[in-house]
């Protein structure tokens, strides 16, 4: 038992964040609606965040900007992942907008953002062909 | 028809089974190796020894910036930084590009169209008092970037904002801020510009791509032009990405028909 | 002569063909068809003037060599005209003159379409043959063998046609499947030799190796050879390209393709794996029985087609395997005769060939129960074809005498007269089926009506552009019968390549 | 000037597209054709200086370039040795030539399409460039994304189907840059660094730890879907297919080509391939590959559009790239890397050929191919250069890449992957063949009256006869585009260049086997 | 207009002053110059038209806005204390939609009233049409009551200085 | 910690607490109310009384400085905002139908 | 007084948690967009308490001030959104009929 409490203290958000992970990937899969799996989407990248942000922890170390009395490195927590995930959070903003702006015109053009329904429409203009 | 929909259904049962499998035996998987990663939180973990500590100990020194995040973001690895401006950018001209050809009448055409029984006076009144507020704080944000928290993005996406509530509620009969797509994206690229020039006149001065200290300007010493350079970057992105947002909103209610004549 | 102007020549000789294929393709129909095809012609005399030129120096034992570049790690594109190349080498530039002259005739009196893909497709054949000649290694070998490969397709296809989809089709299965494990064979010989450059008596050395390893080994690379050389069972691709114009059928059985595949055979069993090593493995063994059964199998499917063409093409199937086994029996006189059967075959071949088209262009006539008492109309094409049908069977005073002499004085030395009685059976055979074209060809009964009455409209004998290079063809035969190294010294040069291989005389 | 610009090389190559691409929409308000001649001004100057820099390269060895003049594991670092020279030449060439190739694409298009298509049509090469001169691992991210999402934009150019495989490739696409994120994560938490230099050094005693072995496994999953390795190429053939014509040769071409020499150089830069641990995933990569080029070939033969055809071929050539890193040594690391050379023309010129067809007749389905030879002679020869190639036919520039990695197979024992080369190549050139046949045989003639080039040519005449001017022979009549030339000229040029390439390629392949040389020895 | 600009400046630069916090001459006069151009920038979007009039939306007394306000705080207490006794009990509330026509000339003043009836609670102001018909949603009855009540129209009718005709409350 | 130190701590708290209570009124009014309008009202308490009674609460612990003058700032900006964004959820609300089934009776003047 | 933060901390955290139910039961758009409003502004409060727990107001503070501002802009914005579209919709409709 103690081992367990001392695995989830020290590794538990780790394996949060990896099913998390996961399961936004399974949605991505498993989901029919185009929009859904958009959403998983984001859940997957969000894990991947988290988990960079967790090896950016530091027990006793504050937030990264110079405070009066804090000169040593135990002092603030690592700047490295943040800055990082900043940039991974925008690149992952463009990534959903034009996923969004796709889908717009897939439900002009489909009527539907469900996936049978627009497998059906494919379908049906390959037989047209 | 119904057959074969029938059974992709089934097939997709199946597949949501086999993927609850995989998803068991993965998630198994990785509680073995997640307990090799470094424990949260230990300050002598790799990650926050090797890299970290030079960040921590030099940076603000060397960056002039109080901010380390700031720091390692727009001076350590600055380009990274450009890069994801560069992204937001491209973003935005590929939302505009997708939704250029669009189906007239859209379901969402009219979000912004000019309402006379929504957004009455009474947020008309709320509007200008807030919007020159949020303009302010967004300078500020931009402003402090390296002294505390902030940066350019935020700094972009709230001037966007702050247009965006302009044309959503004040009178767009007497709009004076109408701006094409076409505007938007080239201020966008302008705003990019701004930062790849930054390293650019880096370069000209005969430093490396982004070297601040090599900036032309005169400065008593590196600091200041660490500090200045931090800016000039900052400005670009802001001015960046407020366009960029601008642009996809354009682009998404469609304000300016895409002038397919030009 | 200089050194450099000879390999200057060397070179040519493999770029003229090649540069003469891509001005054909280049001026297209954009200009008259004169002008095409005397760039054809100016290509066959200069490049057969190329290799002539390389012959007394070749004759003198100083091989012309010549590296090109390199053309992979460590890997040149290098030639080097020793005597077995320059014995094919001069058969294809020489015959390539008189087939030019031929298929202008043969095209312009047939109202051919396509003929510029033709030409140049002709001149890209016979690049690849002269590189298969000069090749120095296996990789320029080949390289050169698969462009031959290659731009054979488009004449197999020549009329675009559902039979010539189909019989393309069955060439490049056969052809480039045999291609591709001669690559995989070649790919383990350079892993494990370091080294690709031919070598009289063979160059590969797998240390110790499995000998089923280097049987196996050997198989791959020789079905290329087998492949194209039409050795049963991977024959059937030859027949079916009889779809293609005469001219092509002389090439492809006489002169550059079938050749490059005898060709091959004796690269490899001669400089690349070596008489040692073979009879070692028993690999020349299993392909010497192949081409005996060969031999007598083509020889009675020949006797039961009635199309002409189609008679010529498994008489070819059956005098290529001559060759193979000339060279399977690893003895000097057995390769001897084989290479001097490349020359002996080529020219009665060629014969052969070109007085079926004579036969098809003027009378229209593809079937030999149809062509009765065509002697009449045709006297000079018909005697033409009846000497070189002799010729074929091994009539002496002609080169077929000599080469099959040579191979059954091989079979002695290696112990398996079982050879011999093969050859003879063969030479019956073939009698058997090509003297009866003669037969009834001047038969003096039950004459069809139509080679009884012609005229001014309905012409006799073929354009002189046809008649001429086919008589050319059997008199360089007749003179080769008498004088065996008239000319390029062709059997002084088998001699010498026997004997560079196997050291000492015949 | 010169000084600095020799002393930015890495960078000017880079940035150069990117440049170009933020001028674009700018200078397309005044003028649209100065927008796209800006484009391939800097397209072509960073083409110009990568072939600089690799003469300086070969002159000085390995290239280090410190951004914002920080040492490497604190700040970004790009490294250039021979090897990313010599690919950073062939993506702003190929780069180029399809921004010169797209020209035609866009007559009578707005400004705005114009200024659009061709602003990400240069950030992708930015993107692939900086992949390829990256020597931090995150940077490569942020690269890989820019590579990404450019790529969907121009797959959504393609029409109605393309905006649907756009999203699908979306969306699987960024599973695999998630993949590649968290793999760095993992890396990351082994080592702390984000160089990849200084993680070669550091992750040298974490190599058995399970967490480096997940990453390598994400790093696996992440490339292998960027690069369409089969059995995660699911996205990829209606992707290649349906993208913007103008567009599609740089896709196909070289942007499957550039996560395979990313994932090759994490096997061979940061971790060392010849421990036992990378080896194993080096297996995996190496089934992958050679089911891949069987089953691609396979699926290609089944198709009856040209486009998807080559889009189905391309996941067996890809997996010729894999094979040779899974041989690992210099033979067939070699091969992957003339691979990756070769292969991108030939794509690349296959693509130009298929565009320029469909931009004459407005499809490209093959059964209608019948004949067309007459009309695009040096297309059609383009067309059988490239195939021939494909199929490794000597002297083209697929042989020598077969070559390499046939030896590299024989010198390391694996003479299964011998045994897939021949079977695929033979599988390549049955459908390959069965296109000539559909091309030089076929009696179907195809109608030239659909593409864009035909109705521009109706339009221009309808304008003629509206203005009463004399109708001139050089725009075109109702049967098709007939310019003077087959093709608009920016297309012939774009053709004529890649199959000249294969050519060149093919015969200067020792040539490019000793620039190449020292830089693969030093890996292995 | 200019001393719109200067008061607008004046505020925005205090805002400016109280979120950077620092007094080094960069940020100082950043601030400056921004508070100032956004004012200039912002002013014409600052008038809200009715009918003939505009009317500058800022314009207020402060001493009295400041005593209204005192009185609003001590309105909002007292009826946040009423809500939450409702949420406890969960039974005394009674939901009800008040009409009621309020005019108020100044529009800043319509807005105010609206902002001041949602920030009490118990009442929320759904909507408002042109004419100024106000619907109310009331959570109580003591909710409609004190609002029916109108002691809030007439503060902010004082506030801004309106003349009680005008207010139809 | 002298008696004015304290004195203001336990001010800071008691404000804090109060504003607590509130807020979590707020949450259950939410939880518990009925209809949708209703519910609006509760949220209403949480964001204007409860975050105002906390800031206050923080204000006394932090004394007055610049961190202060922004905890001012935040109430009222949220003072401001609060109103706007319930007035706009309510009417788009009240537009889309799903107010309807709120007004047991409906009263005017 | 840091306990008493935490305390408090972990309190909002239980409100928050109270309207996420809110706001996954709905039953409208409306209910749960008013529940996202009422957690934005709780988020506020987390981050101040956070901020003088671990001694950095100075930077939660100005952290609490932009979330703020965004959650309040994103949620007008949606509002509006929501309500505009129902207008359009209609207005479409009608337009389309009378086509
Ligand atoms: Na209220
Ligand atoms: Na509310």
């Amino acid at each position: 038992m103690d081992a367990v409490n001392i695995f989830l203290a020290e590794k538990g958000i780790y394996m949060l964040t990896v099913i998390l992970f996961f399961l936004g990937m399974f949605g991505m899969a498993v989901c029919g609606n185009y929009m859904k799996k958009l959403i998983c989407m984001n859940i997957m990248q969000v894990a991947v965040i988290f988990f960079f942000l967790c090896l950016g922890e530091k027990d006793g170390g504050t937030i990264p900007v110079a405070m009066e009395g804090a000169e040593g490195a135990d002092d603030y927590v690592n700047p490295l992942p943040h800055a990082l995930m900043l940039t991974a959070i925008v690149v992952s903003l463009g990534t959903s907008g034009v996923g969004l702006a796709l889908l717009m015109r897939i439900k002009e053009k489909f009527g539907s953002i469900e996936e049978e329904d627009i497998i059906e429409v494919e379908n049906g203009e390959e037989a047209d062909e | 028809m119904n057959g074969g929909r029938s059974k992709r259904l089934r097939e997709k049962s199946v597949f949501k089974i086999v993927g609850i499998v995989l998803l068991m035996v993965l998630v198994g998987l990785m509680f073995t190796i997640v307990d090799r990663l470094p424990v949260i939180g230990n300050p002598d973990s790799a990650p926050n020894r090797h890299v970290s500590d030079y960040y921590i100990e030099e940076g603000p020194e060397l960056t002039h910036s109080p901010n380390l995040v700031t720091g390692v973001l727009a001076d350590f690895r600055g380009f990274d930084t450009l890069l994801e401006t560069t992204v937001m950018f491209l973003a935005g001209v590929s939302v505009a590009m997708i939704l250029s050809n669009r189906l007239k009448r859209h379901w969402d055409a009219g979000i912004f169209r000019k309402d006379e029984n929504f957004g009455g006076f009474e947020v008309k009144v709320i509007m200008p008092i807030l919007i020159p507020v949020i303009i302010v704080y967004a300078f500020y944000v931009l402003m402090h970037g390296e002294v505390s928290l902030g940066g350019g993005f935020q700094a972009g996406a709230l001037l966007a904002m702050a247009f965006m509530l302009y044309i959503m509620f004040a009178d767009l009969g007497k709009n004076k801020f109408r701006i094409t797509q076409h505007f938007s994206v080239c201020v966008a690229a302008c705003g990019v510009f701004i930062y790849f020039l930054t390293g650019f006149l880096c370069m000209i001065n005969g430093g490396r791509f982004l070297e601040y200290e090599a900036l032309p300007f005169s400065a008593e010493h590196g600091a200041e032009l660490h500090a200045t350079g931090i800016l000039m970057i900052e400005t670009g992105v802001t001015i960046g990405v407020m366009a960029t947002i601008i642009t996809i909103l354009e682009a998404v209610v469609e304000r300016n028909s895409l002038n397919g004549r030009s | 002569m200089s050194g450099a102007f000879l390999q200057a020549v060397l070179l040519a000789a493999v770029l003229i063909p090649a540069a003469a294929g891509i001005i054909i393709l280049m001026i297209g129909n954009h200009v008259h068809r004169n002008v095409r095809e005397a760039v054809t012609l100016a290509a066959a005399f200069a490049m057969a003037a190329c290799v002539f030129s390389l012959v007394p120096e070749a004759l003198e034992g100083r091989e012309v060599a010549l590296t090109v570049m390199e053309i992979a790690d460590g890997l040149t594109l290098s030639f080097k005209a020793d005597s077995a190349g320059m014995i094919f080498a001069c058969i294809a530039s020489s015959l390539w003159v008189i087939t030019s002259f031929y298929s202008i005739g043969y095209m312009r009196g047939h109202g051919e379409k396509n003929q510029t893909g033709y030409f140049a497709a002709f001149a890209g054949c016979l690049c690849g043959a002269m590189g298969v000649c000069f090749a120095a290694d296996l990789l320029t070998f080949f390289i050169f063998y698969e462009i031959l490969t290659v731009s054979t397709y488009p004449l197999v296809v020549h009329y675009r046609d559902v039979k010539g989809k189909y019989s393309g089709r069955k060439y490049l299965i056969y052809t480039l499947v045999s291609g591709q494990l001669f690559f995989a064979g070649m790919v383990y010989v350079y892993a494990t030799c370091g080294t690709l450059t031919f070598i009289p008596g063979g160059f590969v050395d797998f240390a110790g190796a499995d000998r089923m390893l280097v049987l196996g080994i050997f198989l791959l690379m020789v079905s290329a050879g087998a492949v194209k050389a039409g050795v049963m069972p991977l024959h059937s691709w030859l027949p079916a390209a009889m779809v293609a114009p005469t001219p092509v059928s002389a090439l492809l059985h006489a002169v550059a393709v079938v050749k490059a595949g005898a060709f091959c055979v004796i690269r490899l069993v001669c400089y690349t794996f070596g008489p040692g090593l073979l009879s070692e493995c028993r690999g020349a063994e299993i392909l010497l029985w192949l081409a005996g059964f060969t031999v007598i199998l083509s020889s009675l499917i020949a006797i039961q087609k009635t199309n002409l063409k189609a008679r010529l093409a498994f008489s070819t199937v059956g005098q290529l395997s001559y060759i193979v086994m000339g060279v399977c029996l690893l003895t000097p006189a057995g390769m001897t005769g084989a290479m001097y059967h490349m020359v002996a075959h080529a020219f009665l071949k060629i014969t052969l060939f070109m007085c079926a088209g004579a036969i098809f262009v003027t009378a229209h006539k593809a079937d030999i129960t149809e062509m009765r008492g065509i002697g009449r109309r045709m006297p000079v094409t018909m005697a033409a074809f009846t000497a070189a049908s002799l010729g074929i069977a091994g009539l002496p005073f002609l080169p077929g005498f000599l080469s099959k002499m040579t191979i059954m004085e091989g079979a002695r030395q290696a112990g398996q007269p079982v050879f011999a009685l093969i050859l003879v059976a063969s030479a019956l055979l073939s009698l058997a089926y090509l003297i009866p074209v003669s037969y009834i060809a001047f038969a003096g009964t039950k004459v069809r009506e139509e080679y009884l009455t012609y005229g001014p409209g309905n012409r006799g004998e073929a354009s002189k552009l046809m008649l001429i290079p086919l008589l050319a063809a059997l008199a360089l035969a007749f003179v080769m019968g008498f004088f065996p190294d008239f000319g390029a010294h062709f059997y002084a040069f088998a001699g010498a390549a026997a004997s560079s291989v196997y050291g000492g005389g015949i | 000037m010169s000084r600095i610009i020799m002393n930015n090389l890495p960078v000017m190559v880079v940035l150069l597209p990117l440049a170009g691409a933020l001028f674009c929409p700018v200078v397309s308000y005044f003028s649209r054709r100065a927008g796209r001649l800006t484009v391939i001004f800097f397209a072509g100057a960073s083409f110009v200086l990568s072939v600089v820099q690799l003469y300086r390269i070969m002159d000085v060895g390995k290239i280090s370039y410190h951004f914002g003049g920080w040492e490497p594991p604190f700040g970004i670092e790009f490294s250039l040795d021979a090897l990313s020279a010599v690919l950073l030449i062939l993506i702003s060439g190929t780069g180029f030539v399809s921004t010169i190739y797209s020209w035609p694409f866009f007559r009578g298009k707005s400004r705005f399409r114009s200024f659009g298509y061709y602003s990400v049509l240069s950030l992708l090469i930015c993107g692939l460039l900086g992949m390829t001169s990256t020597g931090d691992v995150f940077n490569l991210y942020v690269f890989l994304e820019i590579t990404s999402l450019s790529g969907y934009a121009l797959i959504a150019m393609g029409g109605d189907k393309g905006v649907l495989s756009a999203f699908r490739y979306l969306m699987i696409g960024t599973i695999g840059a998630s993949f590649y994120l968290l793999g760095i994560a993992f890396i990351y938490g082994e080592t702390g660094t984000l160089n990849m230099y200084d993680m070669s050094g550091l992750v040298g005693p974490v190599l058995s730890s399970g967490t480096t072995m997940v990453a390598m496994a994400f790093f696996v999953v992440g490339f292998g879907i960027k690069m369409a390795l089969f059995p995660l190429h699911g996205w990829q053939p209606a992707a290649y297919t349906n993208a913007h014509p103008g567009a599609a040769p740089l896709i196909a071409g070289v942007m499957g080509k550039v996560p395979a020499y990313a994932m090759l150089r994490f096997f061979f830069y940061v971790f060392n391939a010849n421990t036992h641990y990378v080896e194993r995933f080096l297996v995996v990569v190496g089934i992958m590959s050679a089911l891949g080029m069987i089953y691609g070939s396979l699926k290609a033969i089944r198709q009856t559009d040209f486009r998807s055809m080559l889009a189905y071929s391309s996941i067996a050539q890809i997996g010729y790239v894999g094979m040779g890193i899974a041989i690992t040594g210099y033979y067939g690391l070699m091969g992957a890397v003339i691979h990756i050379i070769g292969h991108s023309m030939m794509k690349s010129c296959l693509f130009f050929c298929s565009g320029a067809i469909r931009y004459i007749y407005g499809e490209t389905a093959m059964e209608r191919f019948g004949q067309i030879y007459r009309k695009m002679p040096v297309t059609c020869a383009a067309i059988v250069i490239a195939a021939l190639s494909m199929v490794g036919v000597p002297p083209l520039a697929g042989f020598f890449s077969k070559w390499c990695l046939a030896l590299g197979a024989a010198n390391m024992g694996d003479y299964v992957f011998i045994l897939v080369l021949v079977l695929s190549s033979l599988l390549n050139a049955v459908y390959f063949f069965r296109l000539f046949e559909n091309m030089f045989m076929n009696k179907k003639v195809a109608e030239g009256s659909k593409g864009i080039g035909a109705k521009l040519a109706v339009k221009a005449e309808k304008k003629a006869e509206r203005d009463n001017v004399p109708f001139r022979e050089t725009a075109a009549t109702k049967e098709g585009y007939r310019g003077r030339l087959e093709i608009p000229p920016a297309m012939l040029f774009a053709v004529i260049v890649s199959a000249l390439g294969i050519i060149l390629a093919g015969l200067f392949n020792a040539q490019l086997v000793e620039i190449l040389g020292p830089a693969i020895r030093e890996v292995v | 207009m200019a001393k719109r600009w200067i008061c607008t400046s004046a505020l925005l630069f205090f805002l400016w002053l109280i979120l950077s916090g620092r007094f080094e001459a960069k940020f100082i006069i950043s601030g400056a110059v921004c508070s100032m151009v956004v004012a200039f920038i912002c002013l014409p979007i600052m008038k809200v038209r009715r009918g003939e009039r505009s009317y500058f939306v800022m314009l207020v007394n402060p001493l009295r806005l400041f005593l209204y306000l005192l009185w609003l705080i001590k309105e909002i207490f007292f009826s946040a204390i009423d809500v939450c006794r409702a949420i406890l009990s969960n039974k005394h509330i009674s939901p009800q939609l008040v009409r009621f026509r309020c005019g108020f000339e100044n529009p800043s003043a319509t807005v105010m009233l609206i902002n001041s009836i949602i920030l009490t609670p118990g009442t929320v102001t759904v909507d408002v049409s042109d004419d100024d018909e106000f619907l109310v949603h009331a959570l109580t009855d003591g909710a409609a009551e004190g609002l029916l009540q109108g002691e809030m129209m007439r503060k902010i009718a004082w506030l801004y200085g309106e003349d009680r005709k005008g207010v139809k409350c | 910690m002298n008696d004015i130190s304290t004195v203001r701590m336990v001010f800071a708290a008691v404000f804090m607490g109060a504003g607590f209570i509130f807020m979590f009124l707020s949450a259950l009014g939410i939880l518990r109310f009925p209809d949708f309008l209703s519910r609006l009202h509760a949220s209403s308490v949480g964001e204007t009384v409860g975050i105002a009674f906390t800031c206050i609460g923080l204000i006394i612990f932090q004394g007055l400085d610049l961190v202060s003058a922004k905890i001012i700032l935040i109430i009222i900006a949220v003072m401001i905002a609060n109103p706007v964004g319930t007035h706009l959820i309510g009417k788009s609300a009240l537009r889309a139908g799903e107010a309807e089934t709120a007004g047991k009776k409906e009263r005017t003047e | 007084m840091d306990v008493f933060f935490k305390f408090l901390f972990w309190g909002v955290i239980v409100i928050v948690g109270m309207m996420l139910i809110r706001v996954f039961k709905g039953p409208g758009v409306f209910d749960r967009l008013n529940g996202i409003f009422a957690i934005g502004i709780n988020v506020i409060v987390i981050l101040l308490f956070v901020g003088f727990a671990s001694g950095r107001q100075d930077m939660y503070v100005d952290i609490a001030l932009s979330y703020g501002i965004l959650g309040f802009l994103s949620t007008v914005i949606i509002a509006r959104y929501l309500g505009a579209r129902l207008d359009v919709s209609e207005k479409d409709e009608e337009e389309i009929k009378n086509e």
